[in-house]
């Protein structure tokens, strides 16, 4: 029960964050929330029993790339509003009904097609609280170590690929 | 119900008014402690030897104005010195203190909570405290304190990356992250890891001095060049809570250290035998004893070191501290993998 | 009622439209990539969930690596945007079309 | 003794500093301070290690350690079906290896301390150049001796060769030095086919290529003493190796060019370690060659055939260092006939202290040539001794031990291989002794020429630059005006010293039995020579179950070397008389060179005259290397140049027909190249332009049109999934 509040709880906050994130029109303020979506995301990871992974996210999203954002909102301080000129190409209704459509195929998917196999409850807190960074870890560097590497060195590129773009003169 | 709810209620409440009533009186301690440094008294007049201060410097942050500047961004100019003060006390959740007790007849461990990611979290809390600088440089809509928000926030991003690689060296010693079973760890095998670990100690320090923003590393609030930082346009208890924030985490950093490298709770000297006459003394004591040592550490460079400037201050932490961690870290898995 | 993992599905679904509506609806790049961000978790969120469901570790690896993509996507990403701001002093994707016919 | 692997790796770290490093920007000291440095940590960790295997007891001292896997498993065909051939990075520590590291480790650190000072008149560059390969040297030597398998063994076996190419080529602007360096590699090589074939067949044969696999399995085999069997073949090509590396008969003829080298390499290399690698590999595969007595009959004819010829040509040999080498090339001859005759601690022990004396003689003689700026002809040295003193004391004591006068250590360890010698085969003994004789002789007779009788030596600074110019070997740079012949360092004399110290002591170890000695090192060594006691017994049960005569045959090689101290062949007042015979032997050889060089010198020109032609044919070393001018070389002349015919004519031919095919069929495909192949390009083009003009409309130049697009495609395949699967 008390996984359910929780539950239902923390769906509402990303959602509701996530809707202010797309929605509001000053850019820090919307930077902010998709911090606290971020938060509430980890929480989520919390009660699924993958608190490594929650502080993964907190640690490399929140404490990470949104200070990133944040840099580049402050960098970028824009003179006249940045959605002030608007292409008369544009088809925005078209989005959102599209968007919707895939919203409700997928649920319907999840819905019905997915639950004809019999659900297993997800014993969200009932995990062992054990920790799964062990195996992370194993899996990590055992069965999925070149994929590893290989992120590092997407890693790398990027950082790379990141100065050159920003710095002005090389 | 006692054990799962009570408990850990009064825990908290005891820890948080324990800290905040540390961290006022380490500003006491920091007056006084520069003072006599500088052969001065120090606050002398509230209260015999000036021990009342704090009490009146929280009634007269508490009873001034407080500003909000015109064509300040209101809600994040309130939300900014949350933000910075809350991350600061979540950290002491997993922070022990001592180990298990025995309290009125029921066993009582002297840590709130010991979640199996301890480090991860700590390390991971702290990175948030970032947005409380940077967004009151920028919610404060004028120029000093938004440049000094900026370098405060480049130079804890970047001592982070240090200062998590020394930590990675000794969670690979201790084999886990869960800050309790890091100092068992250093109980088993009898030794501080500021012995096994002298670079990481080394670097973690310093750069616990650049995350706390304390001299010789105190960019942001360089009075001389920023008019007083990030809370220039800051004003009675918004301020106070900067103020409290930056104490706190100082605690913090202090008694991570503490954790990590200087065995916690454990007596000086684990691992020789006839000292074991020092175990009658509880062994929180020795907690704060260090604690208060590195505290005392941290003062004692403010009023010893002159500041650096902001691009030897990058230099020093890119180019010298991040690859010594590296270095260690590797070393320190050489070590480990091959010859132990 | 017990929380399945067609709640979770169903809650990434959910982040993922708005994910997807931000960035269709939405003129300011930036915002495009926090949206963009969103949709990534929402991936995240599921991944977990049937890495839950399945009781082993893989997805949580698979979430991992995203995590590392999304890293590298936000850095060469805004890196991009400063370049153009640079040039054109906005951040208007509709006036990003140098290379329109 | 986990760490043993970091034996080798030291030298080898040393290597790589100073050749990545030390040649563009090491001053000559930094240099050697980091190869001598690498050295002793080298040493400091072996004397450990020795000292940690004592600890064990006597019929477990053995420890091998695997740092990593090497070769995983490749499918092999064996002789027992297909087997995993895997091989990895191993080492292994047992007595053997254990004396040779201390040998190596230890000759090696004194002769850097020596080159220190021996090479300090390089120019910059050539002296870290120096330190590099010699510190490469010691690495791959360790890795050779420490290696627990064949292929380890064999890394190192080659790194030895390369290095000594590199060292001896040291001075690679002399000609002289180039092909002196060329040919001790070429002439290795040969030995190398032979020891790579013999590893095949070990593989083929046992199907693994561990040292102490090997020897146990081998161990179970019947001996091959009537037929010439498998076993007999792997021995003889180990052999085949063995001669070319430790120059013998006929592969021997590199090691006297291999003295164009600095002094330093030839006493480390070419003297005390690297040609000692055969010896080792014999007795590393002790068991195999007990168990093919033929091979050993060849190996101790062969052994004691190049001692007599070497020592003979030594006789009539005036640059110094030449008689050395040849001294050499005969006490190596003497190690082999030891391992012919089943002697193998005494072939061992005599290695050990042969890399003492030996040693020492040659940084004796590079302290002379030091002295006398780069001189090497000994009819222009004489009288150095009041000179140089301590040099002529060591090296006196050198040429005493390596004469075999009790009780320096060359005594004990000759005399116990003459004495086993004895025992087996008569005729081998007498070839053996009257080497004995030849060896007092003339290395008495290099002392004389060099240290005693008068100066013949050029006179101070005018003459002396004057000599020293033409066959400067680098040891007289610098000298500016050279103050004639002085004694050197101390670098170069505390090594001196230290080894002559070793080469008095270490035949303590090995006294032998009859002299109520313990003969310590033949017990410590013996189970290295052995396969482990269980194999054997069940080779014994083997047999019995297989009949008496397998049996015998099977148990005498295991019995043999625990019986002899038992009941040995032959009394042991015959023992003691031969010990004194010996040592009269070498007195006459003192004497005779004393008489010849010393007294009255004349008699030598006399004699040279009277014999002019054997005096001719040893000057000229028996012609060796002109017979293989003649034979080898030439052949391979005339087979290059008739491979050169058959290319240019054949091969040449065929493949300018090609071309001219090639031109041809060109000529066609290009025709139907520009009519059929364009066409269709074109068409496509055509057809591309045509379309576009109605694709172009999509093309909005704004990037959430696109975004919508794929958002479109994710829509349909979802309505694909929902509705068709």
């Amino acid at each position: 029960m008390a996984q359910a509040i929780a539950f239902y709880f923390i769906a509402a906050c990303i959602l509701g964050f996530a809707v202010l994130v797309v929605s509001t029109k000053d850019t820090v303020h919307s930077v902010l929330f998709l911090v606290l979506d971020f938060l509430f995301v980890a929480a989520l990871y919390v009660l699924l029993g993958a608190e490594f992974l929650a502080a993964i996210q907190i640690l490399v999203y929140a404490g990470g790339i949104v200070v990133l954002y944040l840099f580049v909102v402050m960098l970028v301080n824009l003179k006249r509003p940045p959605e002030a000129h608007s292409d008369p190409h544009r088809r925005t209704m078209l989005g959102f009904l599209l968007a919707g459509a895939v919203l409700v195929e997928v649920g319907a998917i999840a819905i019905y097609g997915f639950s004809q196999p019999a659900m297993v409850p997800v014993p969200g807190a009932a995990m062992p609280v054990t920790g799964n960074t062990a195996q992370i870890g194993w899996l990590l560097y055992t069965s999925y170590l070149i994929p590893f590497e290989i992120a590092s060195m997407l890693l790398l590129v990027a950082m790379i690929g990141a100065i050159v773009l920003a710095k002005r003169e090389l | 119900m006692i054990d799962t709810l009570v408990i850990p209620l009064l825990k908290i409440v005891i820890v948080l008014n324990a800290t905040l009533v540390a961290v006022t009186y380490m500003v006491l301690l920091e007056r006084k402690v520069i003072a006599w440094a500088q052969s001065r008294l120090g606050p002398m007049r509230v209260g015999p030897y000036g021990i009342l201060q704090p009490v009146a410097d929280a009634i007269k942050l508490m009873i001034k104005e407080d500003i909000t500047p015109v064509r300040a961004d209101k809600w994040v100019f309130t939300a900014a010195p949350i933000i910075s003060m809350v991350p600061a006390l979540i950290v002491y959740a997993v922070i022990p203190f001592g180990p298990e007790v025995r309290l009125f007849g029921r066993q009582v461990t002297l840590y709130i909570t010991d979640i199996n990611v301890g480090l991860l979290f700590i390390v991971s809390v702290a990175s948030v405290g970032v947005y409380g600088i940077i967004l009151a440089g920028y919610a404060s809509n004028s120029k000093y304190p938004l440049l000094a928000s900026l370098r405060a926030s480049a130079q804890l991003i970047s001592y982070e990356v240090a200062v998590t690689l020394t930590l990675v060296s000794v969670i690979m010693m201790a084999g886990s992250l869960s800050m309790v079973s890091i100092v068992r760890a250093q109980e088993s095998q009898r030794m501080w890891y500021a012995f096994a670990q002298p670079l990481a100690f080394a670097i973690f320090f310093i750069g616990g001095l650049a995350e706390t923003n304390r001299a010789p590393f105190d960019m942001p609030e360089a009075e001389q060049e920023l008019t007083g930082g990030f809370h220039t346009e800051y004003s009675g208890m918004r301020f106070a809570l900067f103020f409290l924030a930056e104490y706190a985490n100082m605690i913090v950093v202090s008694s991570v250290a503490t954790t990590l490298f200087l065995g916690g709770w454990l007596r000086p000297f684990p691992n020789v035998a006839f000292l074991s006459f020092l175990d009658f003394v509880p062994s929180w004591t020795w907690f704060l004893l260090k604690s208060f040592f590195f505290l005392y550490v941290f003062i004692w460079i403010r009023a010893t070191l002159p500041r650096y400037r902001y691009d030897q201050l990058m230099r020093l932490g890119w180019k010298v501290l991040i690859p010594l961690a590296i270095a260690n870290l590797v070393v320190t898995g050489i070590v480990k993998v091959m010859l132990l | 009622m017990p929380i399945t993992t067609t709640h979770y599905i169903l809650l990434s679904a959910a982040l993922f439209t708005i994910g997807v509506v931000g960035v269709m609806v939405r003129r300011n790049i930036i915002i495009i990539f926090m949206s963009i961000e969103l949709i990534l978790n929402a991936v995240n969120i599921n991944l977990i969930a049937f890495s839950q469901q399945l009781q082993n570790g893989i997805g949580q690896v698979f979430a991992i690596f995203v995590i590392a993509v999304a890293a590298a996507e936000a850095a060469v990403g805004l890196g991009i945007i400063l370049a153009f701001y640079r040039n054109k002093e906005t951040v208007n994707i509709d006036e990003m079309n140098v290379m329109r016919s | 003794m986990k760490y043993i692997w970091l034996i080798p790796i030291l030298p080898g770290l040393g290597a790589a500093i100073n050749g990545l490093i030390g040649i563009r920007s090491f001053s000559r000291k930094t240099a050697g301070v980091v190869a001598c440095t690498m050295m002793g940590a080298a040493l400091a960790l072996s004397l450990f290690a020795f000292w940690q295997l004592l600890g064990l007891p006597a019929d477990a001292r053995a420890y091998d350690v695997v740092i990593a896997q090497w070769i995983p498993s490749i499918p092999l065909m064996t002789q027992h079906g297909v087997g995993g051939f895997q091989v990895p990075w191993g080492f292994r520590l047992d007595p053997l290896s254990g004396m040779m590291i201390l040998v190596v480790t230890g000759i090696g650190t004194l002769i850097h301390v020596y080159s220190t000072a021996y090479m300090a008149d390089e120019p910059r560059g050539g002296v870290a150049r120096f330190f590099c390969y010699l510190n490469l040297f010691c690495f791959f030597m360790l890795m050779l001796v420490l290696g627990n398998n064949f292929v380890v063994m064999f890394v190192g076996w080659e790194g030895v060769g390369l290095c000594s190419y590199l060292l001896i080529g040291y001075w690679y602007e002399k000609k002289s030095a180039s092909d002196a360096g060329k040919k001790a590699f070429i002439t290795n090589r040969i030995g190398d086919w032979g020891f790579i074939l013999g590893v095949f067949l070990i593989y083929q044969m046992f199907g693994t290529l561990d040292f102490r696999a090997v020897q146990n399995a081998a161990a179970t085999m019947p001996v091959e003493s009537v037929h010439f069997g498998v076993l007999s073949f792997i021995c003889l090509f180990l052999f085949i190796g063995a001669t070319g590396k430790s120059a013998q008969i006929p592969l021997y003829v590199w090691l006297p060019d291999a003295m164009e080298g600095p002094t330093p390499v030839s006493a480390l290399i070419h003297a005390a370690t690297m040609v000692t690698a055969g010896v080792y590999m014999v007795g590393r595969n002790a068991v195999l060659f007990t168990h093919a007595p033929m091979v050993m009959q060849i190996v101790a004819i062969v052994g004691v055939l190049t001692a007599f010829m070497a020592a003979s040509i030594g006789l009539v040999q005036y640059d110094i260092k030449r008689v050395l080498a040849y001294s050499t090339v005969s006490q190596l001859g003497y190690m082999f006939t030891a391992m012919g005759v089943g002697a193998f601690s005494a072939g061992a022990f005599h290695l050990m202290t042969h890399a003492f004396f030996k040693a020492l003689l040659f940084l004796g003689s590079g302290s002379v040539i030091h002295a006398m700026a780069g001189e090497q002809d000994m009819r222009y040295m004489g009288g150095l001794r009041k000179y140089m003193p301590v040099t002529f004391a060591t090296m006196f004591i050198g040429t005493l031990a390596i004469a075999g006068i009790p009780p320096l250590s060359g005594f004990f360890s000759k005399d116990e291989i003459l004495f086993r010698a004895f025992e087996s085969n008569k005729a081998i003994w007498v070839i053996a002794v009257a080497t004995a004789l030849m060896t007092a002789f003339y290395m008495f007779r290099l002392v004389s020429m060099t240290f005693l009788g008068a100066y013949r030596g050029p006179a101070w600074e005018s003459a002396g630059a004057a000599h020293g110019a033409p066959d400067d070997h680098g040891g007289g740079h610098g000298h500016g005006a050279w103050h004639g012949p002085h004694e050197s360092p101390t670098p170069m004399t505390f090594p001196l010293m230290a080894l002559a110290v070793g080469a008095v002591v270490a035949g303590l170890f090995g006294i032998p039995a009859a002299l109520n000695g313990p003969n310590t090192i033949e017990h410590f060594l013996e189970p290295s020579f052995t396969a482990e006691s269980h194999i054997a017994d069940r080779g014994m049960r083997i047999a019995e179950s297989g009949g008496i005569a397998e049996a015998a045959a099977i148990r005498t090689p295991q019995s043999e070397v625990r019986n002899e101290e038992a009941e040995p062949h032959v009394s042991r007042s015959v023992e003691l008389g031969l010990m004194g015979f010996s040592v009269l032997i070498a007195l006459a050889g003192i004497g005779l060179a004393r008489k010849f060089y010393v007294t009255s010198p004349e008699i030598s020109q006399g004699l040279a005259e009277q014999w002019a032609g054997p005096h001719r044919l040893l000057s000229n070393k028996y012609y060796v290397d002109e017979l293989y001018d003649a034979t080898v070389i030439s052949g391979t002349y005339a087979g290059g140049r008739g491979l050169w015919a058959f290319d240019r004519h054949v091969v040449d031919g065929a493949v300018n027909g090609a071309g001219w095919l090639t031109v041809i069929s060109a000529w066609f495909s290009g025709l139907t190249d520009r009519t059929v192949v364009d066409g269709l390009v074109n068409l496509v083009g055509r057809i591309a332009q045509e379309g576009s003009y109605w694709f172009r409309r999509l093309q909005t130049g704004l990037v959430q049109t696109y975004a919508l697009v794929m958002v479109f495609g994710v829509f349909a395949f979802v309505t694909i999934y929902l509705f068709v699967r």
